[in-house]
């Protein structure tokens, strides 16, 4: 069984790795991926990793009938065009925040509202870890964002195991690379002005905070920092918990392998990290870069629990994701098309 | 080949066949440095910790 | 006046700053600098930006009299040789954390004790934007350390303003440059493994935590993450103010304006950046870079404030707080050599 | 059919990428990694891409015998241990200079002699663009150095179309990565000393001039500068061909587009790109990175012709190469294993 | 004495940089700093560095009478607004190419035509290592450009030691940082996309060449590389000699030493760095960063000669030149203003 | 204290007052590494080369 695929929003850089992704999947066939500015271009013009590929950008209205049609467009267009998507696609999976959240209410909270109201109740928010219920068969796939879910994942066990209550104070701070602004960047993206820089870009009040609320039931100090990489988030959670044994005194480590154990045993995208010996002791980006992988890990100091998480923002935080979303939404292995290994040594990937 | 638990985490270290008392292994779950401070049973203790050397 | 000067320690980053520094001053003249590994060769056989300078490396043991004596060598070195120090100077410059804590019990808590406690009382700690009382004459002044430099920079200005009182939380995350490590780095600090990290290196328990607590009567939570930069450090501090005006609402941007301005409105070497527009909106390492200026910011959001503060680690954090703090000692302009400007664009410096 | 390999050297980042890449094969199996310095240690405590691996560090002088060994030593242990490794192994796959050249006075002008020479006919030299002859059924294998890989995949179409001729002036401008200089790097390659730089570090006298000088028969002036990344070899040749057309007249980009498709089109590793549209128009590490591809392209101006070349130094210049020559070695498929497609956008990889 | 000065082009890389340079210069005033985007913001909302200055851009097209007018726009701006400029100025002190070649035919030869030739006879080229003649006094400076300046550096001792002649073959083979491309770079420029590269930006035909030819009377192979630093050039001269000494024999070292101290021993700003030991050994650009220094050196290898020179393109190649050029303009001392000091350790500046 | 030329570049070396033979010190000028091979009088040889270790 081969099924077809279309990626709109290909030129840009989560549709370019959707592209090197589905290319390389035993499962699909890439046979549209559009671009409004490089119309008629080859693929490899853009994407220069992909030169090999016999393909070319076509307009994104005119949409070929397929099986998946992947939407890596920013926030706004997948709302504006989730009908014609739906009728060229049995699935849309799509990558923006366009139905990442549950209520029309909350999109006029966080955003400035939304147009398509009515299929909100037809998506299924998808960070696999989190949940797979919904996913097989779903219409319409929101893929998980980037520092949602590296947030979410570094926090999830010590919520599962009771340790993290929703009273508790969480500040997560961010660290991420210079891809998770996209390719049509302005001034600040520039090579001179973000080379070696730690910017505080999102000081407060990143949306990003209204899916990890709605999705873990926890409300958090969120700060997001520009660093020098290309790829990669870093969340450092910093916690106090108060719950179930934290309750009694303080957590000790075993008490922590454990809750992350149980968490992520089973996930075949999820790498613990957490001490040890050698040089890379915690969760770091450039472990897992170009790969779907999240690594995952804490450190304990009195009543205060650090839960890291390093993903690569490309990838587990867009492309990867919507790509696994994809395999359990069709009821394929989970992991098809998603085991590559990464890299050591490597820079700032 | 014998077997003991890491102090850290509770998994199960093999060790090697001809491992002796002092010898430093990682445990293959946790990453934490072990030392072998028994063999016959196998025994296991955190390695002596060079923590602030790492990093910066 | 011409005042002479040693730098013992010269053949490592924060030395070798200070040699920059002091060469420039228009009151100092270097008359030696200490090198064990490089003995007899020239000062820019290391420093290849100060080639012109027609200085060897002496042996440590063998030391002129001198006015000022600035010790630039690691944790251990100062207290043992602090009396060799002292006969040969009329005041120690120590910039390490040898003689910033207060008591001995403080080094039995957080380091392997004192060698030398006699002398912690002659000693003054040396952030001068924290207060300059004891340091004109002092005999030993402990400049205070990089990353508790940058954090309580960032805190003092809600301190004072008694918005953040002693049990208030304040969670402070830190990112860092490897020029942090010093010259003598290990292999977590070679250019394959340090390239492109989000590393969390002292992910709880870090020792400035001491300095920070005995400064400002705060406890906070304190990690820091090594970041692909060499010079800089950046602190965010996550704060929960509950004090003066928090007590009764919201903090507002204007009362954080005040607080800031009382504080740091006749302080030479701070700069506030807290918002407005452009690209540079909040302290960046990489803009005052190779300068003795801190800037500091904040962002509120709700109840939360997040306060900034960026360094370079090498000048404000080390060798340009010494030289300020050295100025004070000897009734100079407290500004002497110490004027340098930044750069831009600037990569990561 | 599974062939057991071993990896000698395997805690190098030579070795890393053998342990990647032969893990991931479809026809070798690795029983052994050897490492002195981790012996018994999982290879995740080195290289955290593998932490996945099952697998320990054993001694380098217990090996297992083997279908074939790698060993990706430093210069002079593969000659010391030949008999050792052959005992063990079938084929002796060696990424090390120690095999390179053809004959023991070669050895004696470039290096310090060698101390089998015995064996040096019985090895094959493997650059498998340069010719594939007697790689299938060879006991000694000895893998092309990377730096020579970029010069001469850049140069042998102009010697193949016989442009180029032995007497003509080619000056090869390398720049680098700093995985060339190993895991065990010394003072200058400590991040601070080694970020940002555009440092000559072999002006003159390189010793892959011998290899370059026996295989494509040209003799050429060869620089090396250490440029700011990680993975990467880029070969800038400048040439002034006299041959062929070129004694014509000026030689025009057709004439070298069929040269180079000549030589390359049917090459599964060798992608040109020479000119064309878009940000990437020439050869350039960043885009093969992780790959075993070579880029490969050219530039025409008057007399001059400027060739080009860019590897990832860890792979086509080591790992993969030698993958790509055990897999003729055995009569496997030749691409088998080394489908790695690399990424976009990457930074400094 | 004070000299007023205004800068043209203020909100650019080049033209930020002379304002930190005039700000703190002895002699110069700057009373107006132009730019058409930022007009009325102050001049510290573009450029970080300079938050202290109180000083806010004004068009372009009112400019006020001054002394000096510094002209740090593109290429053709300063043609067309010849006749303002000198109107304003006593001298205009041109940053860009518009008057750097002697006569319109060049001009037609390399660019497209000139459109006020008859002002370049008025005009004098400037780089004082060089010569000084005619630049006191002088109308139009026109301050030489980036990568002539390093390749240039690098060679005139050869040819004024007659060891290079017109006839040699020369390779300059350059690498040069992301702010060579101005501030207003396009989508190639992006960080994502410019990180980490060794890209070949012009391989060919770079119009550098003709203000070498017309300077030196060599021609030369020139080709440029973008790699990944955001200040720097640095010139990699390949060289050939058959005049002089070079006609009996090998050059040797001391020889090489004699003609580069011959040409440089009385120059404020070249620094001979050619072997030696430690890990700086060849002129690099990072020694040099945020000075007005040229490290020139060499390396000799049979009739070979690797000339080398590293300079800051913002600083020695742009607006370090422009302000030297300035003092000699003025009869001022001509390291006024342009004493900065490099910095150690320093990352990629 | 006494002086020699550098054996690469000419320049004028001071050594220390108490220099012994076996000591190094580079050149003010070029930077090459010498070895003090006498002292009285002073003379100076190219310190063993170290090139191959540096940079990569
Ligand atoms: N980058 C990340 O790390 C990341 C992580 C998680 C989620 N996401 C989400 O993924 C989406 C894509 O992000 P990105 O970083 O890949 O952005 P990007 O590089 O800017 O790419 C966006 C692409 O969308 C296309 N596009 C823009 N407007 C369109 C329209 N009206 N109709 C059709 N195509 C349009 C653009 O191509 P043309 O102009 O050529 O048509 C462009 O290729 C966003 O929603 C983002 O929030 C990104
Ligand atoms: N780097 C920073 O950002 C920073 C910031 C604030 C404070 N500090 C403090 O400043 C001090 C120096 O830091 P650094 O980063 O410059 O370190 P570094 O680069 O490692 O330099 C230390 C210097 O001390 C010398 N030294 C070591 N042991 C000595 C001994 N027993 N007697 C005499 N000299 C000795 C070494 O030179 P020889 O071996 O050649 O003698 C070396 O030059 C440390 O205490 C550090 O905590 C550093
Ligand atoms: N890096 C490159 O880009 C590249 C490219 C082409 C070819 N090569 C060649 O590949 C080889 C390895 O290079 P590398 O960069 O991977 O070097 P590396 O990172 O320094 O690794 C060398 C490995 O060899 C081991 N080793 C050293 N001496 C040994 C001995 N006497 N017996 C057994 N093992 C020994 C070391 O491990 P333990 O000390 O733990 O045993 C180390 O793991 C070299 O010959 C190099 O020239 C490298
Ligand atoms: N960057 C270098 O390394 C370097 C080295 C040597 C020489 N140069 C030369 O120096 C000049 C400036 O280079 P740069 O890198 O600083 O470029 P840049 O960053 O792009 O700056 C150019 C400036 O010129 C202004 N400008 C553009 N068109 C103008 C016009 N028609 N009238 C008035 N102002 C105009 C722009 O400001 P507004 O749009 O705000 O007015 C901008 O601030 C160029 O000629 C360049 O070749 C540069
Ligand atoms: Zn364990
Ligand atoms: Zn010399």
């Amino acid at each position: 069984m081969t099924l077809t695929a279309s990626v709109v929003g290909a030129s840009g850089f989560a549709g370019g790795e959707l592209l090197r992704l589905l290319t390389a999947h035993p499962e699909f066939e890439v046979v549209q991926a559009t671009s409004r500015q490089y119309e008629n271009r080859t693929v490899g013009y853009v994407h220069p990793n992909l030169r090999e590929l016999d393909l070319r950008f076509s307009a994104p209205d005119d949409l070929d009938a397929v099986d998946a049609l992947f939407a890596a467009t920013p926030h706004g267009v997948s709302m504006e065009n989730v009908e014609a998507y739906l009728d060229a696609a049995d699935t849309l999976v799509d990558l923006s925040a366009d139905f990442r959240l549950g209520s029309e209410a909350a999109y006029d909270q966080w955003y400035d509202g939304h147009t398509a109201p009515a299929y909100l109740d037809r998506a299924v928010y998808a960070l696999p870890e989190l949940g797979r219920e919904g996913l097989d068969g779903a219409d319409i796939v929101a893929s998980g964002g980037c520092n949602a879910t590296a947030t979410m994942l570094a926090l999830k066990p010590l919520v599962d195991a009771g340790l993290l209550t929703p009273d508790d104070q969480v500040v997560a701070d961010l660290k991420v690379g210079s891809s998770e602004g996209g390719a049509g960047g302005g001034p600040a993206s520039s090579h001179p002005e973000r080379s070696g820089v730690v910017r505080p870009y999102a000081p407060t009040g990143h949306r990003h905070e209204a899916e990890i609320e709605e999705q873990l039931g926890l409300s958090l100090s969120f700060s997001v920092h520009a660093v020098d990489m290309v790829r990669g988030a870093a969340a450092t959670c910093h916690t106090f918990p108060t719950g179930g044994k934290a309750a009694e005194g303080e957590i000790e480590t075993p008490d922590l392998w454990s809750a992350y154990r149980d968490a992520y045993e089973d996930e075949p995208f999820v790498r613990l990290v957490a001490g040890g010996g050698g040089v890379y002791r915690y969760p770091e980006p450039k472990s897992v870069a170009g790969t779907n992988l999240a690594e995952v890990g804490f450190a304990a100091d009195g009543d205060r629990v650090v839960a890291f998480a390093a993903i690569d923002n490309v990838m587990k935080g867009a492309a990867g994701q919507a790509v696994h979303a994809a395999n359990l939404a069709f009821g394929l292995d989970e992991t098809a098309g998603l085991n590559q290994l990464g890299l050591h040594p490597v820079g700032s990937p | 080949m014998s077997e003991a638990d890491c102090v850290t985490c509770g998994a199960a270290v093999a060790l090697p066949e001809d491992a002796e008392v002092g010898e430093i292994v990682d445990c293959g779950g946790c990453g934490t440095e072990l030392e072998v401070v028994g063999v016959d049973p196998a025994e296991l203790a955190e390695a002596p910790d060079l923590a602030e050397d790492w990093g910066e």
